[in-house]
């Protein structure tokens, strides 16, 4: 119970933050070497920049905290996020329209 | 004497001739070319020789003329392949001996080849053959021997082969081109020895017996035996080859697969001594520096002699049975040259080697000439259809007969004195092989009368069309030789051909003559009871022997160890293991570094997969590397 | 401008009308004129170079001239000719121009196929006739390059493949050569790549023990060496049969020619230290390539075997460094160029009208082709070296000069050399043996038709050639060997 | 604030903690699903998660923009896709098996890496400004501002990608 208290007293630690971006990244990295789908793909996209929002943020609340840089650039990568993912899945579409599938593995009509 | 070279010449000319022309010209006009040119080098020599033994002896001694002399290739300062004539006894004799029997064998082609397919061709060869012959006793040096050594070979291949449709005929001549080829290896390379030490190809510094140009081989050797020895012995390997010696004879009885002229051409008369003339040739070089060599070729040719005289014994194919009594016969050749020495007596038997040599040409061409005439008339080569053909053939009985009395050594034929002469040799070298060769030429008269008998008397065989005596063509070659070998023996034969030029008179030793003559005489009669009719005798005899009946009749398995040889340990040892490692090791090795290449940039091209996962993996991994390098190095 | 230019300039000029000619017609025409021009060509020169010497000449090179082609590296476009270099030009007109008749009727695309031969001649002449380390290089890189397609475009069987292990081996090789090159003009010291210029300093012997190697080797690989012949059955099996005359004839003998001019002439305390291993490489070359010979099937694969054997005893004969040997070397060159071309000829004339290169399917074709097969039996005999014809000259000078070295291990290594007269009497034997003599089997072969008049041309030209270069050897081999002797002179030093 | 603030802290902790636990399960959840629907929703509970963190720092109008921005345009985009590309109840195909354990024992590799270096600088000096409310002008105003650290030309980049990408995205899914 006291390590509970003394574990719970306090501030939550920086450390716990960046333990849980850093599991969220490493499933985006996960989930993209793994998936074969496009849209799966995307998936771990956003979670892979999500965690890397949840940093910028979480660096400058506790590093700097009179500043705003990580927060205005976590506030871009949202953005740029979204229109990542309003371009990607009109590609997707288009692709899925041409070779009704979205395969990685089956998409090397362009290569050979 | 510059003339001679035409005879040299004309041959060449009439083969270019007959070559090209080829099938253009009639048959009749290429036989009457060939053996037109023939005879006018036949009258040549013959004058040759008359001016040559009248016109160049000087105190009894008969010089050596050079009538023309070029250098054709330089090798290097001393060494020089030149092309020349050399007339000296020896080379005069075999002109005479070529050039008759030559035109004898051109005479009787034109009808025992009449309508044969490539008569021209076969005119052109014929003439070829004549080309090189001469070309090759004429020889001024050791290299120009090798040169119409090898054409004589080339012509004997085409000739041989010249029923070409034959598999057995282009499997003989192959084969007698393979062995005789092999046996020239040892012959360039002792040339090859002989001239590094000697610096010289030229017969007459070599056998000039000026000591200084041997200098430089004292103290050479190898393997124990002097470098002089394994020179001539190598030589002596050629000459082997081309004469037939054990164990290179086997390719002389194939042979007989050529048309029987070209059989008394060449593998009886002429180019089969080749080997006892080169020996004789550089004589005076074995005699002083390669004793044991010489003696070696004494006992080759002994054992040889024997050995071929008991094959011819069984043997069913008369044109075998001549073969082999020719190797026989070479066999006394080589005896006497190898039992004899140099000067005055001590050369008797390289003057015997000699006169055999003379004698055994005409009568041994008499004996095919009148085989072959009996193959024209029966069409066949064995013995056992063969039989009473005496009445159908008489010019061809009693020419035969007459060669048969002059092989066995009957006086008054010309064989009697020859054989007689070696025998002395022998007997002065050493009893033993005296009498060795004494029954050897027992042995040679049995066999002899054996064909004869075979052919001539016996039991009558019934033929498909009654066989004819040939055409005056075929005769008048068979009563010429016939001729001369009733008379060539009462040629002095001394007074021209001796081991050192110079005079010398033949005295007969009539013990030896007595003992040889009454060993024949027992064979004939042996042979006439066992083979003038039918008899059992022979049958008993074989069932007898019948482990060496069998083995004779099979040449003693000689054959079968060379086929053993080539086919089995050169050719599937040897060979086909050499060409799989060719396939298989290096080039496969070649291959492998190709497809080595090729795995290696098909594993790299996974690399640039284009799976931009695959990618991000990749960078990740690099990523987590050099982080971690930076961070705990 | 040097008239020796014009033996590159001739076969441009061919390439120039091939552009603009439009039917067989103008092509064959075309060819024809400029084959007989580059014939007429050598045999001026000859004479030029006979005389010139006969008037008392005793430079090394004759009729030399030198442009400056590439000044940063010293590269040059120097010309000159020695004895070696006209007995070469000879022998490459000979084939070139016989080669243009033996592919009269090639198909399909003549044009395009002589454009190639042409280049591929081009380089063969400008090696022959440049002094300049890197010119040499050069041309033989452009007689290399053309082979791939006059191989892969025209060939039979398996000709990519044969193309591609041909081309690759010989670019290997070329790689080597080039490393030397640089080595040796870097080495030197030299101030130009002239081969006469770099003759006259002398190469540090470390640096020769390491160039030599490469130089013979690279030029080794062309010349058959053992174990890098192995593109010459595979190529020649799939070459058409001009090519296969020009490749065997000639090309090859850039081979022998470059290790004699390059590496022996400019290396020679390294020759002199390294010879035994490539004597024991070329000695193998020659037994192994006959063996080998003795059991193939297929024409072309017996005649490539026996190339290595033949060419094997040149390299052998240039690495006995004596002047007889190395005479006898360069006229070895000459002799097999001839009659393995005579031979390429006939078996693609045979094959042509055959449609089987095995020697188990043909027989008695004297009967039908007597032309072809009497000029089949008189290549064999040249090759068996028979007196008179071509082979036995080169031989014997090879086997003569050979004896020269006394040591016993020339020795054994030469009579080795000389068992291989033996054995090429067994292949060659066999061959016609089974393919002319006897009777025929194949009822398709019953009605073949004999040589037409361009066949026999190029047949005729090649096996007088040979008969010349056999019964008269003297002059062309006198004029060799005094060629030689500047490489001797640099031996001894 | 004493035992009240104690609390709160501690209440703050807690909140913390539910809501790391929930986005770590569903994070690895979203991208072990069989069903992409699934990862889609386990996805936008991930956001919704970072959402409530930005909150727990007192960035409220990154909470705002979060919701609104990927837990409501993003996600909807994503829905249309997936129902636009996969039959309902379609199982999504994944890497082979030897592929998923590379990226596994990678990911792990990762995760223990950097857990490493936060583990190891654990100690390092840091200090947590209590949260003043951000007022939406201030940010607004920092948008808009061209002097040092104010976002003005940031911010016309991203509205013009922005525009970009609707241009961009109505091209490459036109019908053609």
């Amino acid at each position: 119970m006291d390590i509970l208290n003394n574990m719970l007293s306090g501030q939550v630690p920086i450390e716990a933050y960046l333990g849980v971006s850093l599991i969220m990244f490493f499933a985006g990295i996960y989930g993209f070497l793994s998936r074969k789908n496009l849209l799966m793909i995307l998936v771990s996209i956003e979670l892979m920049l999500n965690a890397a929002d949840i940093n910028f943020v979480v660096f400058n609340r506790y590093l700097y905290p009179g500043q705003m840089e990580g927060f205005f650039f976590a506030l871009f990568a949202i953005a740029i996020a979204a229109c990542e993912t309003a371009v990607a899945i009109a590609i997707i579409i288009n692709i899925y329209r041409n070779l009704t599938s979205v395969e990685v593995g089956e998409l090397d009509e362009m290569k050979e | 004497m510059q003339y001679t070279l035409l005879i040299i010449l004309l041959p060449l000319i009439s083969f270019i001739v007959l070559g090209f022309l080829d099938s253009n010209l009639k048959p009749k006009v290429a036989g009457a070319i060939g053996a037109t040119v023939l005879g006018i080098i036949t009258v040549l020599s013959y004058y040759t020789a008359f001016e040559y033994f009248t016109y160049h002896q000087i105190a009894g001694v008969y010089e050596k003329v050079i009538p023309l002399h070029v250098e054709w290739v330089r090798f290097t300062e001393f060494l020089h392949i030149d092309l020349g004539i050399l007339l000296d006894p020896i080379s005069v004799m075999m002109l005479v001996v070529i050039t008759t029997v030559s035109f004898m064998v051109n005479i009787y082609s034109l009808a025992y080849m009449e309508g044969e397919k490539g008569f021209q061709r076969y005119y052109a060869f014929l003439s070829l053959f004549t080309f090189s012959m001469l070309g090759l006793v004429i020889a001024t040096n050791i290299f120009q021997m090798y040169i119409f050594w090898e054409l004589v070979g080339v012509s004997s291949y085409l000739l041989i082969g010249f029923y070409y449709t034959k598999p057995s005929a282009v499997a003989a001549a192959k084969k007698a081109f393979i062995v005789t080829r092999f046996a020239d290896l040892g012959f360039l390379v002792g040339i090859l020895f002989l001239s590094f030490y000697t610096k010289t190809f030229d017969f007459g510094v070599l056998t000039s017996g000026d000591a200084s140009v041997f200098a430089s081989t004292a103290g050479v050797s190898f393997m124990g035996i002097s470098g002089m020895s394994w020179a001539m012995g190598l030589i002596f390997i050629g000459g082997a080859g081309k004469s037939a010696m054990f164990p290179l004879h086997i390719w002389l009885p194939d042979a007989m697969e050529g048309p029987t002229p070209v059989s008394a051409l060449i593998h009886a008369a002429t180019m089969v001594v080749a080997g006892v003339f080169l020996v004789a040739r550089l004589f005076p070089v074995y005699e002083v520096y390669a004793p044991e060599v010489l003696h070696g070729i004494a006992y080759v040719g002994a054992f040889t002699a024997l050995f071929a005289a008991v094959i011819a014994c069984v043997q069913t194919d008369i044109k075998r049975v001549l073969a082999f009594s020719t190797i026989s016969q070479i066999g006394f050749m080589m005896v006497g040259l190898g039992v004899s020495g140099y000067g005055g007596h001590e050369g008797l038997g390289y003057m015997a080697s000699m006169f055999h040599l003379f004698t055994h040409a005409m009568f041994k061409a008499l004996l095919f000439l009148g085989a072959g005439s009996v193959i024209h008339s029966i069409h066949n080569n064995e013995l056992n259809h063969m039989g009473g053909l005496r009445k159908y053939l008489p010019i061809t009985n009693i020419t035969f007969l007459i060669a048969c009395l002059a092989i066995a050594g009957i006086p008054p034929f010309s064989g009697f004195f020859s054989k007689d002469e070696i025998l002395s040799a022998c007997y002065k070298f050493s009893p033993y092989m005296g009498a060795t060769m004494t029954f050897i030429a027992g042995l040679t008269a049995f066999y002899m009368f054996r064909l004869y008998y075979g052919i001539f008397w016996g039991k009558e065989h019934k033929h498909a069309h009654t066989p004819h005596e040939s055409k005056f063509a075929m005769a008048f070659p068979l009563v010429f030789l016939a001729a001369f070998t009733v008379f060539a023996g009462w040629i002095p034969f001394g007074h021209f051909v001796t081991s050192d030029r110079a005079n010398y008179d033949i005295h007969l030793d009539y013990t030896v003559a007595g003992i040889s003559v009454a060993i024949a005489v027992l064979s004939i009669i042996l042979a006439t009871i066992m083979y003038r009719k039918e008899s059992v005798v022979p049958q008993k005899l074989a069932s007898c022997f019948s482990g060496l009946f069998k083995a004779a009749s099979h040449r003693f398995y000689i054959d079968e160890i060379y086929i053993f040889i080539t086919k089995r340990i050169i050719f599937k040892h040897v060979s086909t293991p050499i060409a799989w490692l060719d396939r298989h090791v290096i080039d496969a090795t070649m291959n492998g570094l190709a497809s080595t290449t090729q795995w290696t940039s098909v594993k790299i091209k996974d690399f640039q997969s284009g799976q931009v996962q695959q990618y991000a993996y990749v960078f990740l991994l690099g990523t987590l590397l050099i982080a971690g390098l930076v961070l705990f190095f | 401008m040097n008239f020796l230019s014009l033996f590159v300039l001739v076969p441009a000029l061919m390439m120039m009308g091939l552009f603009v000619s439009r039917n067989r017609k103008q092509i064959q025409f075309v060819t024809a004129t400029g084959a007989t021009l580059l014939m007429i060509l050598s045999g001026v020169i000859t004479f030029m170079y006979l005389t010139e010497r006969a008037v008392g000449n005793v430079a090394e090179m004759l009729f030399t001239a030198d442009t400056v082609w590439y000044a940063p590296f010293n590269i040059h476009y120097s010309v000159g000719i020695d004895g070696i270099s006209v007995a070469m030009l000879l022998l490459t007109s000979i084939i070139v121009f016989t080669g243009v008749f033996a592919s009269w009727k090639i198909d399909p695309l003549p044009k395009e196929f002589f454009l190639w031969y042409c280049l591929l001649s081009i380089g063969v002449y400008g090696f022959f006739i440049s002094t300049d380390l890197f010119t040499m290089f050069l041309y033989y890189e452009v007689a290399l390059i053309p082979m791939y397609l006059l191989i892969g475009v025209w060939g039979s069987g398996r000709k990519e493949y044969g193309a591609m292990k041909l081309t690759l081996i010989l670019m290997g090789g070329s790689a080597l050569l080039l490393v030397g090159i640089l080595g040796i003009y870097y080495q030197s010291g030299a101030t130009s790549m002239n081969l006469y210029e770099i003759a006259k300093t002398t190469i540090p012997i470390q640096a020769q023990y390491y160039l030599f190697p490469l130089t013979f080797i690279g030029f080794g690989v062309l010349g058959a060496l053992f174990p890098f012949h192995t593109w010459s059955p595979d190529g020649h099996a799939s070459a058409p049969t001009a090519v296969s005359m020009l490749h065997a004839g000639v090309l090859m003998k850039l081979g022998g020619y470059g290790a004699f001019r390059v590496a022996i002439y400019l290396m020679p305390q390294a020759a002199h230290e390294l010879a035994w291993i490539f004597l024991i490489l070329t000695g193998i070359s020659v037994v192994y390539g006959a063996f080998s010979a003795i059991v193939q099937t297929d024409l072309k694969y017996i005649n490539a075997y026996s190339s290595v054997s033949h060419c094997g005893l040149v390299l052998f004969a240039i690495l006995m460094l004596n002047q007889t040997a190395m005479t006898g070397a360069i006229l070895q060159m000459l002799s097999h160029g001839l009659m393995t071309a005579l031979f390429f000829a006939l078996i693609g004339m045979i094959y042509g009208r055959t449609h089987t290169r095995l020697i188990t399917e043909m027989s008695g074709l004297m009967k039908v082709l007597p032309f072809l097969g009497v000029s089949y039996v008189i290549a064999g005999l040249a090759s068996l070296g028979l007196p008179s014809l071509s082979g036995f000259v080169a031989e014997m000078t090879i086997f003569v000069g050979a004896f020269q070295e006394t040591d016993t291990f020339h020795r054994v290594l030469t009579i080795v050399a000389c068992t291989s007269i033996v054995i090429t009497a067994v292949y060659i034997l066999r061959v016609v043996g089974k393919i002319l003599f006897g009777v025929i089997q194949d009822e398709h072969h019953k009605h073949l038709t004999d040589a037409t008049w361009f066949e026999r041309i190029s047949v005729v030209t090649l096996i007088a050639a040979i008969f010349v270069l056999g019964s008269a050897p003297f002059w062309i081999s006198n004029m060799i060997g005094e060629s030689v002797l500047p490489v001797i002179t640099q031996l001894a030093k | 604030m004493g035992d009240l603030g104690g609390l709160n802290i501690m209440a703050e902790q807690i909140i913390f903690y539910i809501l790391a636990v929930l986005i770590a399960i569903f994070s690895v959840l979203a991208v072990t699903s069989k069903h992409i629907i699934r990862s889609a929703t386990y996805l936008l509970f991930v956001l919704l998660g970072t959402a409530g963190l930005y909150i727990l720092l007192g960035y409220y109008y990154l909470f705002a923009v979060q919701i609104a921005v990927y837990a409501g345009g993003v996600m909807v985009l994503f829905i249309f896709a997936i129902l636009l590309t996969n039959r309902p109840g379609e199982k999504v195909k994944s890497e082979r098996k030897d592929r998923r354990i590379a990226a596994g024992i990678t990911s792990l590799a990762g995760i223990a890496f950097c857990g490493h270096i936060i583990y190891w600088n654990i100690n390092k000096v840091y200090s947590l400004v209590v949260p003043d409310e951000q007022k939406v002008q201030e940010i607004g105003l920092n948008l808009m501002g061209t002097e040092k650290y104010q976002y003005l030309l940031p911010f016309e980049f991203i509205s013009v990608l922005l525009l970009a990408c609707i241009v961009g995205a109505i091209m490459i899914a036109r019908r053609r």
